[in-house]
Order: structure tokens, then C-alpha cells, then sequence
């Protein structure tokens, strides 16, 4: 029996419970990962172009199922995850500094911040925007910290690579020259 | 429409100088920038000990910064050794005060793509009952004594996660007049505390805050000594005898951390 | 936003960890059930047509995404050597907690961690290490989670007694003391 090698990989993103990489894909297929990857996207599209209550995503390195933002007001009810609070200020500005420094300290965070930051950095551990990953070399090395698949899937970025360049939130020049004015004496 | 995100959580020093000088609350000058200037300073000396990531990040901030401001010192002026001084550690204050902006900028986007983001849901439904047999054992690997590690962790008492989140919404019941009051007489009668030991066990933000606050009027009025022997040390406070803490307190009038205002 | 049904239908099967009774979905649709359940019957016979990878069928009173028979070798395999076969470090510190203070229901396992763990908790359940005990007493008492009884063999243990004891884990003398006070039962 031959089957197609689309109706193979439908079925085993059907079992995907977290982004499937393409390269486990391909090696169950014993199929290069470029020809995978190349499928998955045709996939994609057409379940976009066929307004499918599906998506094929590709985010956090790999593959998944999701449904389709569009059908989101009908599926609370199916939704496990509880709706979290939103996040303060402070976890924000701590986490786009994990999402454009990872691998990072903690101490190297209170650095950039000014103020030690371990109790937003907890609250983001535990609600797995962020993650400890492998400590750098070294004995004492401290824990670096990145941020986490979840926080990728949310967002719907294959990697941090995917971010806007860090450049783009600098503020504008007038914002500069204001704070620079109030900086100086007699202004 | 862009989404509202709260961004006024005031959390230290950065954040606090950063969030009053845009309200215009402020003079920064008017605030005795010696002690944290050359906090900004002791960054600059130990770049080169610094892991390069770090650094470059805030060079390049820094680096923008100045040649922004070249063209305003072209201009010959009468600047002697101590203005130069200055006129650097205002840089690199800017320079500090800028990334905060930007990462902080960077974090109402993270904040927007994450309210987005809530409305995709992944498949969860995993492995199929006919299939979950064939999957390897997850205990695989894991003895006793690691679920008793991984217990202890998770049941083990933490460190009291602070709650801060919109905490300055509340009034401010702590004023920094007070607190300078409190501040003169506990340094007046220990000779020298750390910012610590003067907010004792009411370490709220907001007491930090004030007593910082406090500390660096104090030290405007030439009551204390400050000094910190590393970045994010303790900052010690020492009592100077030359006290003129009505002066501290007159300024403070200034301040108000109460909303609006 | 109009939204096609067959939209929103593909959505809500693809969240469904269970066989969904059509009667569930027509209250969500606000669709009379034999109507939704004539569409569930054109979108099962379209998947057939289009030969998808995936089938929906009609199982136990519900309706579910299954993969297709078709690709049984592939799946199987794709299962057998899946990368993320060992116990994530949520997975270990939910199982553990449930090890230490069975019965415990979900919302005090939320309680412990900080953070919402369902998700854990079914994978936890799907692989047969937990498992849901008798109801609390009492009108709309939650379900309580134990180890299963697979578990304790695996680990070579007769009952949660045999667990290490946790003091020897935690060096702190007051720290035990506290979670030892936590532990006692009506605490």
C-alpha cells in the first residue's frame, strides 16, 4: 500500500502535543528535513487558503496544530488553560530583556535594571514565559535564564531570532532630547 | 488599537528616576546625581571585565547618545576637568536611563503579541489510547529519591514572592518628609546604617523608595555620606554631624509619590 | 466577523481531548444538535474524500479527530522513538507533589505551584502514573488525584509510605518544620 506522504504527516501533527521539529518528522518518514520542512509549508498554506477551522503553525522550532484565532470566542469552553493575569511593567521589561539577552544572569538583569529583579523573575518561571536553561561553564556558574517554548508558541515566533530588532523600541529622538534636556544643568 | 498596558510599577532607583522625569515631576538636576553618577562611572571602569554582550548593548545606547549630543558641544565652551566629569556621568545616566526605556518599550510589544497570541489554542488531545502503550516508559530513569528532590522543591517554603504588580496604584501613605525624619534620627543615633538596615522588615517598594529617597536629600543637605563599595552593594549611609535636615526637608516638599498631584 | 460553522466545527474538534457529544457543540454553535450533527457527518465524509490524514469519528456518544489507520506504521514508530519520551521537570515536580499529598485535587496542586497545571495533569493522567480517585464528599467536590497503582509497581514501591522521607531533602530545620505542619492532615 502506498500512502501519501501529506496524509502521513497530517496524522502524525494530529498526535503533536508540543511544535513537532521537522527533522522527527522527517526521520520517521526517512525524508531529508528540507523536504519535510518544504510540505509542511505547502500544508500551511492550504489550510489557510481553504479557510480551515485549523492552522499548521510553525513556531518555537517545530510544528503544531492550532485552531484558528478567528474561532477563539466559541471555544473558551474547550479551552483548559485558565486566562492569567496580565503582567506588570516591571515582568514586561524583564522579560523582553530575557527575550533580547538570553542566555542571561540574574545578576546580569539587575544590571541593566538598576534593582535586583529576582521576584519578577520567579513569577515569570512560573508562569513559563521564561526558563532556566543550562548554566554556563564553570564551577558556581550562575543559572542563565531564556525564554521558554511556551512564551515562543504565544507569541508565534519560530525563535527569538523572529524578534523585531532591538533598535525599533529605541525611543525617538525627541524622547532623547527631552530627558537629555532635564539631565542638564540649568536647562 | 493598541493595547493599554500598565507600565508604572516603580521598582528602584532606575525605574524611579526614569518614570519622574517623564512627568516632568522632577528637575534631575535638582536631585544630588554624585552618588549614582559615579555608580555609572564604576559600570564604565570595569568594562573590559564585563562580559561583552552586556557592554557592547549599552555602548551602543551610549555611543548614540553622545554623537547625539556632539553637535550641542561643538560649540566651544568653558568647561574645566569637573564639568567634563559631569557632563559624562549625565551620559551614562541617560545612557542607563535609555536602554530601560527601550527594553521597557520592547515590552508593551512582547505584551501586545502575547494578548494576540492568547486567542491561538494548540492541539492537546496528544497520543491516542491504542498508541500510549507503545510510548517508552517516562519513568524511565527517575528514582525515589528524585521525586522526593523534586517534592522538597516544590513544597519547601520560598522566599515571599513580592506582589508588586500595580502596587503604586494604591495612595502612598509613606511621605518622604517622614521618611527623612525617620531616616535623620535612626542615623542620628547609629552614626551609620545601610538603605537596608534603615527600611527595616517594611520593605515595601514604596518605604525603599521614600528612603532613598530621603537618603539623597539628606545627602543634598549634607547630612550624611553616602557610599557603596560595589554596584547593587549595600548603600551605606553615614551621619555627619553637619546636619541641616530642615533644608532635606524643605526640598522634599517637592516630591510626591501619591497619584496624580 | 461572520465565521463559516465548519470553521468553528474544525476548531472545537481539533481542542477536543475527548469523543465531544454533538449536543455539547450545538450549545456552543447555538445549532439544534441533529443539524450539527449532519454537518460532523459532511465533514467526516469530506476528510474520507479528500483522503486527510487525520478521520473524524463518531466514538463513544462523541466526535473526535483520529489519526488515519492508514498511517499506523509511521505513527507507531513516530511514537516509539519519540524525542520527548522522558518526564519534563513540571511533569517530575506535579507527580511528585501528587506522590507526597495524595488525595489532592487539581486546584490545590495550582496552589502549590503557582501556576495553573492542568495541562501536566493530563499528560500525567494519559500516561497512567496518576490517576482520578473518589470525589471529595460534598456537592461539587473536585475530583482527587493519587498515584496509580502502575506507578508504585514501576517504581518498585508498595505505597506512598515507601517514599523517601522529605526532611532529608530540604537541610533547612524550619523549613521542614513548616511543610511538615502543612502536611499534617486538616492543616
Amino acid at each position: 500500500m502506498t500512502v501519501p506522504e501529506r496524509k502521513v504527516l497530517e496524522a502524525i501533527l494530529l498526535l503533536a502535543d508540543e511544535p513537532l521539529p521537522a527533522g522527527h518528522i522527517g526521520e520517521v518518514l526517512e525524508t531529508p528535513r528540507v523536504e519535510v520542512e518544504a510540505s509542511l509549508r505547502e500544508l500551511a498554506r492550504l489550510y489557510a487558503e481553504e479557510d480551515r477551522g485549523f492552522v499548521l503553525r510553525e513556531v518555537a522550532g517545530g510544528w503544531r496544530f492550532y485552531s484558528h484565532p478567528d474561532c477563539a470566542p466559541w471555544l473558551e469552553r474547550f479551552v483548559r488553560e485558565r486566562k492569567s493575569a496580565r503582567l506588570s511593567g516591571a515582568a514586561l521589561e524583564v522579560l523582553s530583556i530575557v527575550a533580547y539577552r538570553a542566555p542571561i544572569s540574574r545578576a546580569q538583569i539587575a544590571e541593566i535594571r538598576g534593582i535586583d529583579s529576582d521576584g519578577v523573575v520567579r513569577t515569570l518561571l512560573q508562569r513559563d514565559l521564561i526558563t532556566e536553561s543550562s548554566r554556563d561553564s564553570g564551577p558556581g556558574a550562575p543559572l542563565m535564564l531564556t525564554v521558554s517554548r511556551g512564551f515562543l508558541e504565544r507569541m508565534g515566533l519560530r525563535s527569538t531570532g523572529d524578534l523585531p530588532a532591538l533598535a525599533t523600541f529605541i525611543p525617538d529622538s525627541e524622547a532623547v532630547e527631552e530627558m537629555e534636556s532635564k539631565l542638564s544643568p540649568g536647562a | 488599537m493598541p493595547h493599554e498596558v500598565k507600565l508604572e510599577v516603580f521598582e528602584g532607583p532606575i525605574d524611579l528616576l526614569l518614570n519622574l522625569i517623564g512627568r516632568r515631576r522632577v528637575d534631575i538636576y535638582d536631585v544630588p546625581l554624585a552618588a549614582i553618577t559615579d555608580e555609572y562611572m564604576g559600570v564604565l571602569a570595569r568594562m573590559e571585565t564585563t562580559d561583552l554582550e552586556t557592554s557592547t548593548g549599552f555602548l551602543v545606547v551610549a555611543a548614540t547618545l553622545l554623537e547625539l549630543k556632539s553637535s550641542r558641544l561643538l560649540p566651544a565652551r568653558e568647561t574645566d576637568e569637573v564639568d567634563t566629569a559631569l557632563l559624562e556621568g549625565r551620559d551614562l545616566l541617560l545612557a542607563r536611563l535609555l536602554e530601560c526605556a527601550t527594553y521597557r518599550e520592547a515590552g508593551t510589544w512582547i505584551a501586545a503579541g502575547l494578548e494576540i497570541g492568547a486567542a491561538w489554542h494548540g492541539r492537546t488531545a496528544g497520543l491516542e489510547p491504542h498508541l500510549v502503550d507503545l510510548a517508552p516508559d517516562l519513568l524511565a530513569g527517575t528514582s525515589p529519591e528524585d521525586l522526593a528532590r523534586a517534592a522538597a522543591g516544590a513544597l519547601a517554603p520560598g522566599p515571599p514572592a513580592p506582589e508588586l504588580d500595580g502596587f503604586f496604584e494604591l495612595p502612598a501613605t509613606v511621605s518622604v518628609r517622614e521618611a527623612i525624619l525617620e531616616v535623620a534620627s535612626e542615623l542620628g543615633r547609629r552614626g551609620r546604617a545601610t538603605l537596608e538596615e534603615l527600611c527595616g522588615a517594611r520593605l515595601t517598594p514604596i518605604d525603599v523608595v521614600a528612603r532613598f529617597l530621603a537618603l539623597l536629600e539628606l545627602f543634598k543637605a549634607g547630612a550624611v555620606d553616602l557610599d557603596q563599595k560595589e554596584r547593587f552593594g549595600a548603600i551605606e549611609a553615614a551621619w555627619t554631624g553637619e546636619a541641616d535636615v530642615s533644608a532635606a526637608l524643605d526640598a522634599a516638599e517637592d516630591y510626591s509619590l501619591g497619584r496624580g498631584g
